[in-house]
C-alpha cells in the first residue's frame, strides 16, 4: 500500500466534516465537525512529514492541536453564553447580530 | 475742470446711497436732500457748460479717466468719462428737468409714507442716466443703460402693492432686457472687430471694416435703442409703465430715459454712416413707431397712456431723424431737448390734474377743469401748443426741421418718409387737441372714485406749479433759442457731422404744409370732441379704435406667442426634467434596487447558507487552480 | 522503523489502514448523522482514536500520544461537558429547514471531495523519504520535535502560549456573568413575591409516580393536563419535560375498562351506545 | 523652511471642526462662537495668502511638498495659482456668513433639551467642508486632490441629510423621506462621478508614473510624456465626468435641485457656492492642464452642453414653484456660463469663468441666505405662499432684490463683469454660442423678477402680515455680502490682476491664443 492513501483518507474525512458543518444545526455538532476537519488536516500534515522526511509537518500539526484547543475553549464558551440568552444551541436561530 | 465730471454723477449717487441706506431717520429731510443733490449736479453741469462755451468749438470735449474697470488680456474697460457737446446737452437736460421734477415730487408725493425712498430712486436714476451719457466706452454706457433700467423698474413698481404696477415694472425690465441683448452683442462684435469698445477708437476706425459687419453692429444697436426708447417692436412696455407715479413718467418715460436710444444712435453716428442698410432700417422703425404711437395715442382714454403714445410717436420722429444720417442727427437731438421740456411739462400737468381729481386718470371723467386749475391749464396748454408744432413755439422749430430732413432724404424714400412725418404731425395735433378738450373744456363729467369720494379739483401747491411754469417757459422758448440761426446745429456739429439737407420742394412749402396739417388735425378733433359732448363711457368705436385701445393688438400677440408659449415651454421642460432626465436616473436606481432585492434573498441570515457559498467558492478555487496547472 | 521510508508500507500497516480507516470513516459519518449530540461526540472520539493510531503508524509518536491525551481525553470531554449542560437527551431534528441547503451541501461536498482526490491523484507523490533519519537525528521523535519547537519555532510556540492564556481568559469572560447587584436575601425574595401577588406558596411539586422516578415529569392538573409550574425551568427550556399526561390518562382509561369488564358493565354501555346512535 | 501657510489655512478649520465637535452638549452657544471665530481666523489666513501671492511671480506659489506614499509617488504637494487664490478667498469669505446665517438652524426644537449635540455637529461639519475645499484648491497632486474631492462628500452628506430645511415644501408631509432621498441622491451622483475619476486617476498613474500635476503638465509640454490620442481622451472624459457631475452640467444636474431644496439655506449655499466650485475649478486646472489636446477635442460638445445648461436651467427655473429649487436651477444655468467660459479657451472666457465662480458664489449666497431668512419666517418654500412681503419687511425685500439683481447680472454688481467676460470670450471664438447664451440674460431677468414679484409685491398676504424685518444678525450676514458684490462690480481689478496671469498659463497649457480683432486699433493704449 502506498502511504498516499492516508492523504485520500484525510481528504475524505475533511469533506465529511465540511458537509457536516453545512447540514447540522446544532452548534456543538457543528463544532465537532470542525474538529473533524482539523484532525483530517493533521493527518495530512503527519503524512507529509513522513513524505518529506522532516518533522516540520508534525510541528504544524502540533500547533494546530494547540490552536484547536484554544478555539474549542472559546467556541464552547460562546455556545454556552448564546445558549443562556437564547435557550437554543441551533445556529439557525442566531440569525441576528443583536438580540 | 475735467475732474468735475465724476462729481456730476457722484452727487446724485451719494444721494441715492444715503437715502436708501439711511433708514427712517431721514424721512423728514430726505426729499430736500435728494433735491439738493440733484440741483447741485445741475449746478456743476452749468459750471462745466460755461467752461465749455469758453473754449473753441473743436476743443470742447473733456475727458476724465478714473480707473481701470475690467482689465483682462486685450479686453480693457475703463471707468472713464467723456463730456462733449452731445453729452453736455444731455447733462443739462437730465439735471435740469430732473431737478424740476424733484421739486415737483416734493409736493406730489407729500402724502406717501415712502417718499424718502422715492427720492432715493430718483437720485439713482439721475446718476445712472448721467453715467449713460458721460461714458466714454460702450461697456460703461451699458452700465448706465442697465442702471436706468433698474431705476425705471423700481419707480414704475413704486406702488408695489398694486399688482398691476409690479407687473408693469417687470414687463418694462424684461422688454428692455431683450433690447439689451442687442447692445451686448454689439459690444461683443465691436470687441472682435476692433479689439476695443471705447467710443474714440471704434468710431474713428469704423470705416476700416466691412459694411456687413457694421450693418450687424448697427442693427444690434438699433435693437437696444428699440428696447430703451419703446420703438416697434419693443414698444409694449411704455404704456404699462404709466403705472408709476406721474413725476416718474415725466422724467424717465418722457424726457430722459426713453430718449437714450436716440443718444445711442447719434453717438454711434460713424457706424451708421458707413452702414446705409442699417440706417434705412432705423428710419423705417422710426416711421412705423411714429404712426403706431400716434394712433395708439388717439384711442386712449387714460390721460397718461395717451401721453405715453405721444411720447412713443415723438421718439419715433427722433429715431427717424437719426436714421437720416448727418442731415438729421442734430435735429433729432434738438427735438429730443424740446420734447424733453414740453412732454415733461405735459406729464406734470397731467399729474397736477390727477392730484386734484383723486388720482383719476380717465379723461372721460374730467372736463371743464380750466377754471379750477388755471396754472395747470395754462402750462399744459403751452406744452400742447408746443407739441403740435404751433408756429413760434419750440416743437414747431424742431419738428419742422425733421420733416424737412425727411423729405431731403431724397428719392422715393424721401417722399414716403416726408409723407409719414406730415401725417404724424396731423395725428399729433388731433390726439393732443383731444386730450386738451376732454380735460379742460366741455362739461364736468366728474365721478366719485372707488371709495365714493367726490372729486374737488383744486390747483396744486407751489412746489408743483413752479416746475410746471418753468418747463412751460422751456416749451415756449427753447425751440426759438436753438433753432433760429442754427445755433444748436453749430453747437453739436463737432460731434455729429452736419450736412444741410436739400429737400426736393422748398422749405417754405414744407413749413406751410406742416402748419396746414396741424390745423386740419386740430379741426377734426374740435369737431369730434369740442362740438359734441364727450360720453362718460367710451363708445364701442370702430375696429381700428378698438385695436388701438389695445395697443394695436401688439400686447395680445406678445401674450399669445411669448407668454402663453413660454409658459407651456417651461411647464413641459419642468416635466421633462422631472420625468425624463431625472427619470433615467431614477429608473436606473429602481432597476438596481429590484436586482438587489432579488440578490438580498441570498443573504438570508443563516450561517450555514453562507458556509455553503464559502465551501462552494473554495471548490471553485481549487478547480481553477487545478485547471491552471493542467493548462 | 525502516519500513517508514519505503514506497509501500508493510502488509501489516496496510491491513491496519484498511480496517481502521473504514472505522474512521464510519465514525466520521456517524458524527454528522447521529441525532443526539452525545452520540456524535462518542463517534468523533472513536475517529480520533483511530487517527491517533495512524499518527503512530506514520512515525509521529509524540503526536499520537498527544492526540489521545489532549484531544480524545480533554477536548472531547469538554464537548461532552457542554453537551450535558445544554441537555444530553435533546435530539436534533434532522429535517432541513433551509430550502436547497442539503442539496447544495451534497453537491459542494461531492465536488470538493472529487477535486481533492483529483488533486492528490494528480500530484506526483511517490517519493516517501520516511522519518527514520529525522527521528534519529536528535535521538528520537520527541527530542526531534523539541529541538524544532525550541529553536526554529520558538516564537510561534511562545505566541501559542499567549493564545492559550487569552483563550482561557476569554472563555471565563464569556461564561462568567458579573453580578451587578447584591444578591437578594430570602426575605427580600419573599417580600417581592408578596408584592407581585403570585405564587405566594412554594411552587407545586412535580408529579412523582412510582414508575416515573424523576423531576422531569410534570404534575397533572385535575383535568389531566400537565402543569408547567411543577417542572424546573431549565428542563422546560431544554424541552426535556416528559409529558406523561397521555400515558396517565390511558392508564386510567385502561383501569376503568378493566374494572367495568370485571363488573360487567360493558354490555349496558353497548346498549346505551346503540340507543344514542339510533 | 518657511511657515506652511497653505497647510495652515486648511488646518485651522479642520482643527476648529474637531474642537467644535468636542464642545459639551450644554454649551451650544459656545460651539457656535467657536465656529465663527475659527472661520474668521481662516478668513484672515486666506487674506494673508491673497496678499502674499504675487500676480507676476511663478505659476504656483507658496509651494509645499512632502513625500506621502513613496511607493506610488504620491506627494502632499500644495501650491496656489491665481485661480486657486481667488477661490480660497471666496471660500474663506463665505463660511463666516454661512455659519452666522445658520446660527439657529441646528438648534434643538425644544430649547430645554440638554443632551442635544447636533448643533455642534452642524458647525463642525461646515468647518470640515471648508478645510477640505480649501485644501482641494491648493492640492497640486492629483491623488491628494482626488482624496479630498471624494472626502468632502461625507460631511456634505450629513449636512444635507441630517439638517434639513424645517420648512417643508408644503405639498408633502414626509419631509424626512425627501431629505434622505436628496442626500442619497447627492451622494450617489457624486460617488459615481468620483469612481470614474478614480479609474482615470489610476490610468493617469500607469501612463505618467506619478501624480504630480506640475510634473505631468511639464512633461506633456516638453514632449517627454507621450500619450496616445485615445488614451488621453478616455482619461480626459474620466476626469471631466466627475467634474461635470459636481459642477453640475446638464444632464447630470438633477441632484442639485433636490439637495438645495431639502438642505437648509446655509447648507444650500455651501453646496452651490463653495463645493460645486471645486468641479469647475478642477476642469480648469486638471482637465486643461493634464489633457490639453483632449480638451480641445471635446470643446464643441462641451460648449453645446453648457449652452443647454444655460437655457434649459433658466427655463426650468421659471417654471419652479419652490423658491430654493428655483435658485438651484438658476445656479445650473450659471454653471453653464462658467463651463462655457472655461472651454471657450480665450483669456476673457477663462478669466470671466474664474470671476464667475467667485461672483456666483457671493451672489447666490446673498440671494439664498435672504431666501432662507424669508422661508424660516413663514415656514414654507412655496412661492405661492408669499405676497406683499415688501410692505411688511422692506429691508428683507430690498436685500432680496439686490441678491436677485446680482443673479441676473445687473451692471454695477459683480456677476455682470464675469458674465460679460464669458460672453465676450465665447463670442470671440464661437459667435453663435455667444449669441445663444445671451438669451440667458433675458431668462435670468424673467425668473428673478417673477420670483420677486410673486413673493414681495402685490397685496399683503394674511400669513405674512406679522413677518418681522431682518434682525441685526441677519443684516450682518447680508450687508457685507452686498457690499462685496458692489465693490467687485465696480472695481474687480484686485481679482482680475490675480486671475489674469493664471489664465494666461492655462491658455499656454492648451496652446491657444486669443483670436485677434479684425481691425486692431493701434491706439488702445493712447485712448486710455
Amino acid at each position: 500500500m502506498n502511504p498516499v492513501n492516508y492523504l485520500y483518507l484525510a481528504a475524505l474525512l475533511f469533506t465529511i466534516g465540511a458537509v457536516g458543518v453545512l447540514i447540522r444545526r446544532n452548534a456543538i455538532v457543528v463544532f465537532m465537525c470542525v474538529e473533524l476537519m482539523l484532525n483530517a488536516c493533521n493527518l495530512a500534515f503527519v503524512t507529509f512529514s513522513r513524505m518529506h522526511g522532516n518533522l516540520d509537518g508534525q510541528i504544524v500539526a502540533f500547533f494546530t492541536m494547540v490552536v484547536a484547543a484554544a478555539e474549542v475553549v472559546v467556541g464552547l464558551a460562546i455556545i454556552v453564553s448564546v445558549f443562556r440568552s437564547r435557550h437554543s444551541a441551533s445556529v439557525d436561530d442566531a440569525g441576528l447580530m443583536k438580540l | 475742470m475735467d475732474n468735475l465730471i465724476a462729481l456730476l454723477i457722484a452727487a446724485p449717487l451719494l444721494g441715492a446711497a444715503v437715502l436708501l441706506c439711511g433708514g427712517r431717520r431721514l424721512d423728514k429731510i430726505g426729499h430736500w436732500l435728494g433735491t439738493l443733490l440733484a440741483a447741485s449736479s445741475f449746478v456743476i453741469g452749468l459750471v462745466l457748460f460755461a467752461d465749455m462755451l469758453g473754449r473753441s468749438a473743436d476743443d470742447r470735449a473733456m475727458y476724465q479717466h478714473l480707473f481701470s474697470w475690467i482689465p483682462v488680456g486685450g479686453f480693457q474697460a475703463d471707468i472713464a468719462f467723456q463730456l462733449d457737446q452731445l453729452s453736455m446737452t444731455f447733462v443739462l437736460l437730465i439735471t435740469g428737468v430732473g431737478t424740476l421734477i424733484h421739486v415737483y415730487s416734493i409736493g406730489y408725493m407729500e402724502h406717501d409714507e415712502r417718499r424718502r425712498r422715492f427720492f432715493g430712486y430718483l437720485n439713482l436714476f439721475v446718476a445712472a442716466m448721467l453715467l449713460l451719457v458721460l461714458a466714454d466706452n460702450y461697456l460703461l454706457l451699458y452700465f448706465g443703460w442697465e442702471g436706468v433700467g433698474l431705476a425705471s423698474y423700481l419707480l414704475i413698481g413704486f406702488w408695489q402693492h398694486k399688482p398691476s404696477a409690479a407687473t408693469a415694472a417687470k414687463k418694462a425690465f424684461l422688454v428692455n432686457r431683450v433690447g439689451d441683448i442687442g447692445l451686448s452683442i454689439a459690444i461683443m462684435l465691436m470687441f472682435t472687430t476692433f479689439g476695443t469698445f471705447a467710443f474714440g477708437p471704434v468710431l474713428e476706425s469704423a470705416g476700416e471694416t466691412s459694411e456687413g459687419k457694421l450693418t450687424a453692429i448697427g442693427l444690434m444697436l438699433l435693437l437696444a435703442a428699440c428696447g430703451k426708447s419703446a420703438q416697434v417692436p419693443l414698444q409694449s412696455w411704455l404704456g404699462d409703465a404709466m403705472e408709476g407715479p406721474t413725476p416718474v413718467s415725466a422724467l424717465i418715460h418722457a424726457a430722459t430715459m426713453v430718449t437714450a436710444g436716440v443718444y445711442l444712435i447719434v453717438r454711434s453716428a460713424d457706424i451708421f454712416n458707413a452702414a446705409p442698410d442699417a440706417q434705412l432700417v432705423v428710419t423705417v422703425v422710426g416711421a412705423v413707431t411714429l404712426l403706431f404711437g400716434a394712433i395708439v395715442g388717439c384711442a386712449k382714454d387714460d390721460i397718461k397712456k395717451a401721453l405715453a403714445g405721444s411720447t412713443m410717436s415723438q421718439i419715433g420722429y427722433m429715431i427717424l431723424a437719426a436714421g437720416l444720417g448727418p442731415i438729421g442727427y442734430a435735429f433729432a437731438i434738438m427735438h429730443l431737448v424740446t420734447h424733453g421740456f414740453f412732454k415733461a411739462g405735459l406729464f406734470l400737468g397731467a399729474g397736477s390734474v390727477m392730484h386734484g381729481m383723486n388720482d383719476e386718470v380717465d379723461m372721460r371723467k374730467y372736463g371743464g377743469l380750466r377754471k379750477y386749475m388755471p396754472v395747470t391749464f395754462v402750462t399744459f396748454g403751452l406744452g400742447y401748443l408746443a407739441i403740435i408744432g404751433f408756429p413760434g413755439l419750440s416743437g414747431f422749430f424742431s419738428k419742422d426741421k425733421i420733416i424737412e430732413a425727411a423729405f431731403a432724404k431724397g428719392g422715393t424714400e424721401g417722399w414716403i418718409l416726408g409723407a409719414v412725418t406730415l401725417l404724424g404731425a396731423a395725428i399729433t395735433a388731433y390726439y393732443m387737441t383731444r386730450v386738451m378738450l376732454m380735460t379742460f373744456f366741455g362739461e364736468k363729467r366728474w365721478q366719485p372714485d372707488a371709495e365714493g369720494r367726490e372729486p374737488h379739483p383744486h390747483e396744486s401747491p407751489k412746489s408743483m406749479t413752479i416746475p410746471m411754469v418753468l418747463l412751460a417757459f422751456g416749451s415756449v422758448f427753447a425751440g426759438g433759442v436753438f433753432g433760429i440761426g442754427d445755433r444748436f446745429v453749430t453747437w453739436l456739429e463737432p460731434v455729429t457731422a452736419f450736412e444741410h439737407g436739400h429737400p426736393p420742394i422748398s422749405a417754405g412749402a414744407i413749413t406751410s404744409a406742416t402748419v396746414a396739417v396741424m390745423v386740419i388735425g386740430v379741426g377734426i378733433a374740435y369737431l369730434q370732441y369740442g362740438r359734441r359732448p364727450v360720453p362718460v363711457v367710451a363708445p364701442r368705436g370702430s375696429l381700428l379704435t378698438r385695436a388701438a385701445r389695445r395697443d394695436l393688438l401688439q400686447d395680445d400677440f406678445n401674450h399669445a406667442v411669448f407668454v402663453t408659449g413660454g409658459t407651456h415651454l417651461t411647464r413641459s421642460l419642468v416635466y421633462v426634467d422631472h420625468s425624463l432626465v431625472d427619470g433615467v436616473v431614477n429608473g436606473t436606481a429602481a432597476g438596481v434596487g429590484g436586482l438587489s432585492g432579488r440578490l438580498r434573498k441570498l443573504q438570508n441570515g443563516y450561517v450555514r447558507s453562507y458556509a455553503v457559498s464559502m465551501f462552494g467558492g473554495t471548490a471553485v478555487l481549487i478547480a481553477a487552480t487545478l485547471l491552471m496547472r493542467a493548462v | 522503523m525502516s519500513a517508514l521510508a519505503a514506497y509501500t508500507t508493510s502488509t501489516g500497516e496496510a491491513f491496519q489502514f484498511w480496517v481502521l480507516g473504514t472505522v474512521a470513516v464510519i465514525g466520521a459519518l456517524c458524527t454528522i448523522l447521529m441525532k443526539k449530540a452525545v452520540h456524535s461526540a462518542l463517534c468523533l472520539a472513536g475517529t480520533m482514536i483511530v487517527l491517533a493510531v495512524f499518527y503512530l503508524a506514520n512515525g509521529a509518536y509524540f503526536l499520537g500520544i498527544v492526540q489521545i491525551v489532549v484531544y480524545t481525553g480533554a477536548i472531547m470531554m469538554l464537548f461532552l461537558f457542554v453537551v450535558m449542560l445544554v441537555g444530553v437527551t435533546a435530539a436534533d431534528s434532522l429535517k432541513e429547514t433551509i430550502k436547497g441547503q442539503r442539496w447544495w451541501a451534497a453537491a459542494c461536498g461531492l465536488g470538493f471531495g472529487v477535486l481533492l482526490f483529483a488533486g492528490i491523484g494528480n500530484a506526483a507523490l511517490t517519493e516517501f523519504a520516511g522519518l527514520g533519519a529525522a527521528n534519529a537525528a536528535h535521538g528520537g521523535n520527541v527530542e526531534g520535535l523539541a529541538a524544532l519547537i525550541f529553536t526554529k519555532y520558538v516564537f510561534a510556540f511562545e505566541i501559542t502560549g499567549a493564545l492559550l492564556i487569552t483563550a482561557s481568559v476569554g472563555a471565563m469572560l464569556l461564561t462568567h456573568r458579573e453580578r451587578t447587584e447584591r444578591a437578594r436575601t430570602q426575605r427580600e425574595l419573599a417580600e417581592q413575591r408578596v408584592r407581585e401577588g403570585k405564587h405566594l406558596p412554594p411552587l407545586p411539586a412535580p408529579g412523582v409516580y412510582a414508575r416515573h422516578n424523576a423531576v422531569d415529569v410534570p404534575g397533572l392538573l385535575p383535568d389531566g393536563t400537565p402543569s408547567e409550574l411543577t417542572v424546573i425551568s431549565t428542563l422546560r427550556q431544554r424541552g426535556q419535560v416528559r409529558d406523561v399526561s397521555g400515558e396517565a390518562l390511558a392508564d386510567l382509561k385502561a383501569l376503568e375498562q378493566r374494572s367495568s369488564e370485571r363488573l360487567g358493565r360493558d354490555r349496558d354501555e353497548a346498549r346505551d351506545g346503540e340507543e344514542a346512535s339510533r | 523652511m518657511s511657515f506652511p501657510l497653505l497647510t495652515a489655512t486648511a488646518a485651522v478649520p479642520a482643527v476648529g471642526a474637531i474642537l467644535t465637535a468636542a464642545v459639551p452638549a450644554a454649551r451650544r452657544t459656545a460651539a457656535k462662537w467657536l465656529a465663527l471665530i475659527v472661520s474668521l481666523v481662516t478668513l484672515v489666513l486666506a487674506g494673508i495668502v491673497f496678499a502674499r501671492f504675487e500676480p507676476g511671480g511663478d505659476r504656483y506659489q507658496l509651494v509645499e511638498s512632502h513625500s506621502w506614499i513613496r511607493d506610488f509617488g504620491v506627494r502632499y504637494e500644495l501650491g496656489v495659482d491665481g485661480i486657486g487664490v481667488a477661490l480660497i478667498a471666496l471660500t474663506a469669505l463665505l463660511i463666516p456668513f454661512i455659519v452666522l446665517a445658520g446660527w439657529h438652524d441646528a438648534d434643538p426644537l425644544e430649547t430645554s433639551s440638554k443632551r442635544w449635540r447636533p448643533t455642534q455637529g452642524f458647525f463642525a461639519l461646515i468647518l470640515m467642508v471648508e478645510a477640505m475645499v480649501i485644501l482641494s484648491f491648493e492640492a497640486t497632486d492629483v491623488f491628494l486632490f482626488y482624496i479630498l474631492f471624494e472626502a468632502m462628500l461625507i460631511p456634505m452628506y450629513f449636512l444635507i441629510g441630517g439638517f434639513g430645511d424645517r420648512a417643508h415644501s408644503g405639498s408633502d408631509e414626509n419631509a424626512a423621506a425627501q431629505r434622505s432621498y436628496a442626500a442619497v441622491k447627492f451622494l450617489l451622483y457624486n460617488l459615481v462621478g468620483g469612481l470614474i475619476m478614480l479609474a482615470a486617476v489610476i490610468g493617469l498613474y500607469t501612463v505618467a508614473g506619478n501624480f504630480s500635476l506640475t510634473e505631468i503638465a511639464e512633461a506633456r509640454a516638453n514632449g517627454s510624456l507621450e500619450m496616445a490620442t485615445s488614451t488621453e481622451r478616455w482619461l480626459f472624459l474620466g476626469f471631466f465626468f466627475a467634474f461635470a457631475v459636481k459642477a453640475p452640467l446638464w444632464p447630470l444636474h438633477t441632484w442639485l435641485p433636490n439637495a438645495m431644496g431639502e438642505a437648509t439655506a446655509p447648507v444650500a449655499v455651501l453646496i452651490t457656492a463653495v463645493v460645486d466650485k471645486v468641479g469647475t475649478f478642477a476642469m480648469l486646472r486638471f482637465c486643461l492642464g493634464l489633457f490639453p489636446e483632449a480638451s480641445k477635442w471635446a470643446t464643441p460638445a462641451i460648449i453645446v452642453l453648457a449652452l443647454i445648461s444655460i437655457v434649459y436651467g433658466a427655463l426650468v427655473a421659471v417654471g419652479q414653484r419652490d423658491i430654493k429649487r428655483l435658485v438651484a436651477y438658476a445656479s445650473i444655468s450659471h454653471f453653464g456660463f462658467i463651463i462655457m467660459g472655461i472651454f471657450a479657451m480665450t483669456t476673457q472666457g477663462q478669466s470671466g469663468a474664474t470671476l464667475y465662480m467667485v461672483n456666483h458664489g457671493i451672489s447666490t449666497a446673498a440671494l439664498m441666505l435672504v431666501a432662507g431668512f424669508l422661508i424660516t419666517r413663514r415656514g414654507s418654500r412655496l412661492i405661492a405662499d408669499y405676497g406683499g412681503v415688501q410692505k411688511v419687511a422692506p429691508v428683507l425685500a430690498g436685500t432680496f432684490l439686490i441678491g436677485g439683481l446680482a443673479t441676473l447680472s445687473l451692471p454695477g454688481l459683480a456677476p455682470f463683469v464675469s458674465e460679460f467676460l464669458v460672453l465676450v470670450g465665447t463670442f470671440a471664438r464661437y459667435p453663435v454660442a455667444g449669441i445663444v447664451a445671451t438669451t440667458g440674460i433675458v431668462l435670468a431677468a424673467l425668473y428673478v423678477l417673477v420670483l420677486y414679484q410673486r413673493t414681495m409685491t402685490g397685496p399683503v398676504k394674511e400669513e405674512v402680515r406679522s413677518m418681522p424685518d431682518l434682525r441685526p444678525r441677519e443684516l450682518a450676514v447680508v450687508a457685507p455680502l452686498i457690499a462685496v458684490l458692489l465693490f467687485l462690480g465696480v472695481f474687480p481689478k484686485p481679482l482680475t490682476d490675480v486671475v489674469d496671469p493664471a489664465v494666461r498659463h492655462t491658455m499656454s497649457d492648451v496652446q491657444r491664443t486669443d483670436p485677434q480683432p479684425e481691425v486692431p486699433v493701434q491706439n488702445v493704449e493712447a485712448a486710455k
